[in-house]
């Protein structure tokens, strides 16, 4: 499997593919075995997980968009608990690595969180910084360098597993969000998480979604997703996870030149189930034409 | 995929190239031979663009999704059905015995309009029109006394509007009769994984999915 | 004219209806002769004007992408003074309202620039401060409330003219901008300018666009402009001049509950040059279906 | 819009419903009795669907485009041109005195599916090919000497790949030969409005717009 053109390394793990299933789209990737098979998944990212279970937001959660989709699930969820004792034992079954996303409340309790997530079958975190700070009077970490910072060191000093941050993209300055988490001792980082979106439903005047503001993600994003890959691969040392708008092999050929080591599909995943098989084929008849012997070398080899 | 199990109210999802970034959702009315019928109301975008698809276009289907279907039984049943909500009730009535037939909606056209579906199977078929001008007026339950005084029922499948569902479900608690609802929610994956179109169990803990738990559940699952 | 359901007021100004053409994507509006009338236009927004004329960015300035394109033309313009000389008086003689949208790259030169534009035929100048200023290191005017509040102060100060200040929609905190601007002694904002995105081309493994990087607009970016139109105009007081995606009238309904007062289309010009009218011709029809009297009464009319 | 002037090189701008969403330009080989012909070569996502039109389905058309077009004269004429840039050569060579064709191409297949095209208009028509499997060998600047010598010429029309038209002009300036040539730009707006497809003027000052001032330019007002 390893000769495998499209094989991956990332954080010490050693993947089929670069190509993994984000957060919040693949669920706890054994809901795909009837579209997938293990070895054609980079990895899985669960849904985001949070000390406590979370129904999510009231209302209408959907919304389509321009090439695109709008979501407020609001992080629905059956808590860290129920996940151990549940759902981790089927996902360590499947044998796909797993990167459990994760999110909390207060610094404190992400440091909690990421302890009680150190254990085996846990290949790595993911931890989400979009949602707000309640103890900070709900300023998001995912805006603020220094709150970010604050999360990475807090996490990395209650785990083992290898820490990715996943950044928001409503900010003004995103690599300096990067430097800020990579100082702080990050792993590596995800980019991009969804942009904060909205729709109208002129016919009853009011929100479409029960939330109000939803997150955008889809093809429509895909083109900012690139360029803040691009701009904060440049200037950190660790790796990137890139995401944002990804469906088909040429978009990861485009987020692996722009400085992506690895690689998500998110809400693609929805339109196409085998998403990830279809694009895993496609790299590797593209390594084969283009004579690349191992898919990582054309990380960040964009002529500019 | 291969249509995986249980007949009932199967429903699929269906996308066509470019145009759209999700799929959309139909209930099955009936599936034969390797085809599949489907009857649907144009809405939106997508039910537009499907209405101008003619032979030999190409869709992506995805099915049939869920574990919720109508339960199949030999008991007397009432099938109750508001607007396209009575689409998937025509598979459920091809494999009921002699099911009675509730057609719920605003004039005599639109309700007339299903009549020809369900004949073949129905015992009898009741209306209700908004206004009047066919069969009884007022919502679905303004039949209901009737039906229930002139049948002996088990078993009610109701497929409609979420108020509809409601209130046919109520009078069916009151009656004792077991009841079950197919529900409607905006979706984004349809197998269970994106959480769009999740709620909350009203008779025990936990939450459903419409996708993958349902869409058909027991009324007294998810109506309070 | 004015007793049509969609004659809509704005800073002043009696506009035929409350659609008009975006900087950048309707040229100085007498290029759209062959296929718009004059009163089928609400105002003419120009391209972008400078001090001095520029030639723009060399090499590929448009990409499509997903629902719809980048941009980097890098305000190519002749110059405030052969505009005044040459193209403003056949823009004066079309009759419709002209809003000449303007930058700089000091807050000096918004000052004289906005002087030197405080002359007839100009109803309005929109001030675009996405653009580096080059004093200050290249920072940008439209990411920093104290630099695009002192931008907005300069141009006030310099014209008798209503000043529209144009915001960039990459900032963590949208509304602070305009709040700053608002301040400032702004007349009305416009929002959004372009998101900031890139292309590569996987074929020659370089990016697409000459200038890297470069603005998305269309509808990909509607979901995200219609939430900060939504977020800025709960919180200030002056007019919101809301675009980014408009396509069809039904946009137009959004952004307006959303809370804006006037609207602007501008990258679906090209697909649809006569999307002005369309889109009016559709607007005055859901009046006159709705019973609605005046378009305006519709601004902000959200429940949410 | 109708048409609006001149014979020449017009081009037209493309759309289809949704799945696009910027037009395309394409120049016109052929414009009678209301119909309208372009040659186009697949290359992306939107010549990708076209290809799959069928009679009956409809596609927005805007133009022609553009204020610079061939100059349609009695003089002798050579119109030369490489791969797709051909097409709107054969509009000219059909209002043209009996002109000289050079075609430039890769391969014998791809350089004389173009020669039934001309064949009705030209005096006498050249191939050049990369591989020598058609014609002379080489770019088609490798023609040019032996066509010179042949005939006297007053213009020559080119499009093509830009290389070659660089050359081509280069040796028509030697001669002294008027040249024209075909621009090719990435687009967005087609009318000169979003300055997307702008140049610099090369023998003064200003700047053209491939859209609107062109796209055919007299070869010293865009090449250096
Ligand atoms: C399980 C299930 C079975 C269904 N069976 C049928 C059927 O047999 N016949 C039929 O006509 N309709 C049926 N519907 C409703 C049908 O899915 C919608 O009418 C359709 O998705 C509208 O798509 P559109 O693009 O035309 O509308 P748009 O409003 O343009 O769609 C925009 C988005 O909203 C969603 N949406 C809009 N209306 C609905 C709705 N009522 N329910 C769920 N999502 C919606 C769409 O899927 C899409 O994601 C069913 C819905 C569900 C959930
Ligand atoms: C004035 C003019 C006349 C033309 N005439 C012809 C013709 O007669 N026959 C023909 O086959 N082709 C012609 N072309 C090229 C043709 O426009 C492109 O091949 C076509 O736009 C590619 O579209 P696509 O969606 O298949 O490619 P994609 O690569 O998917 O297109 C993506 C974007 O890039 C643009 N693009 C891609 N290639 C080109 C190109 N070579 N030139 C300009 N824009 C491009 C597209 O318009 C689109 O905006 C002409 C181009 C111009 C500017
Ligand atoms: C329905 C849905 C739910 C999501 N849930 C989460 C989540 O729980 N945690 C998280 O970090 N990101 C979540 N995301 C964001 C995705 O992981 C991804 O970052 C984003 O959607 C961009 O990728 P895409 O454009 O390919 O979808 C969610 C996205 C969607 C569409
Ligand atoms: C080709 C192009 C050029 C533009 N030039 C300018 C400009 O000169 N000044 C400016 O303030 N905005 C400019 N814009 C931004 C638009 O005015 C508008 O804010 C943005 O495109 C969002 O609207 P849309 O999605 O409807 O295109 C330009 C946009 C495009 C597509
Ligand atoms: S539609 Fe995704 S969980 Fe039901
Ligand atoms: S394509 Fe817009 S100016 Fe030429």
């Amino acid at each position: 499997m390893n000769n495998s053109p499209i094989a991956a390394s990332f954080l010490g793990m050693s993947l089929n593919t670069p190509v993994m299933g984000a957060s919040g789209t693949f669920g706890f990737g054994i809901e795909y075995a009837d579209f997938l098979q293990p070895e054609q998944i980079g990895a899985i990212i669960s849904k985001g997980i949070t000390p406590l279970p979370r129904a999510g937001n009231p209302g209408v959660r959907i919304a389509e968009t321009p090439a695109g989709m709008l979501n407020c699930i609001g992080l629905e969820n059956p808590g860290v608990e129920v996940f151990k004792k549940s759902i981790l034992p089927n996902v360590v079954a499947w044998k796909v690595p797993l990167i459990v996303n994760m999110s909390a409340s207060t610094v404190e309790e992400y440091g909690r969180l990421a302890e009680q997530l150190d254990v085996p079958g846990v290949a790595a975190v993911e931890v989400n910084i979009s949602c707000p700070n309640v103890k900070e009077g709900g300023i998001v970490f995912g805006t603020d360098p220094q709150a970010a910072a604050a999360v990475t060191a807090a996490v990395k000093a209650h785990t083992k597993k290898p820490v990715i941050m996943k950044l928001s993209p409503n900010v003004t300055d995103i690599v300096s969000m990067a430097e800020a988490v990579e100082a702080a001792g990050a792993d590596a980082v995800s980019l991009i998480n969804t942009l904060t979106g909205m729709a109208i439903d002129i016919q009853h005047k009011r929100p479409l979604l029960g939330n109000i503001t939803g997150g955008l993600s889809g093809p429509a994003i895909k083109p900012i997703a690139l360029r803040m890959v691009w701009q904060v691969a440049k200037q950190i040392r660790i790796p990137v996870l890139g995401m944002g708008g990804i469906c088909c092999w040429q978009d990861v050929v485009e987020f692996m030149l722009a400085g992506a080591s690895v690689v998500a599909v998110g809400a693609y995943n929805f339109l196409q189930p085998t998403a990830l098989a279809d694009i895993a084929a496609g790299l590797e008849a593209y390594c084969r034409r283009e004579g690349i012997f191992h898919i990582q070398e054309i990380v960040g080899k964009i002529n500019d | 995929m291969p249509p995986r199990r249980y007949p009932g109210n199967l429903s699929i999802y269906i996308i066509q190239e470019a145009a759209l970034f999700l799929r959309r959702p139909f209930g099955i009315v009936a599936a034969k031979n390797g085809h599949i019928t489907i009857i649907y109301r144009i809405v939106g975008k997508g039910t537009e663009e499907m209405s101008r698809l003619t032979v030999g276009d190409v869709l992506s289907i995805e099915g049939p999704l869920g574990e919720g279907v109508f339960t199949v039984s030999d008991m007397p049943t009432l099938l109750a059905g508001g607007g396209v909500g009575l689409a998937p009730l025509i598979f459920l009535a091809a494999q009921s015995p002699e099911p009675i037939v509730l057609i719920a909606g605003k004039t005599a056209v639109e309700t007339k309009c299903w009549v020809p579906f369900f004949a073949p199977y129905a015992k009898k078929i009741y209306m209700t029109t908004d206004d009047g001008s066919a069969g009884i007026k007022g919502m679905a339950t303004a039949a209901l006394d009737e039906i229930f005084s002139h049948h002996l029922l088990q078993r009610i499948a109701v497929c409609g509007p979420t108020p509809m569902m409601k209130s046919v479900a109520q009078a069916a608690a009151v009656k004792k009769i077991s009841c079950e609802v197919s529900l409607e929610k905006r979706m984004a994956c349809g197998i269970g994984v994106c959480l769009g179109c999740t709620g909350e169990y009203k008779n025990r803990d936990g939450r459903y999915k419409v996708c993958a738990d349902g869409p058909v559940f027991a009324a007294e699952e998810v109506f309070a």
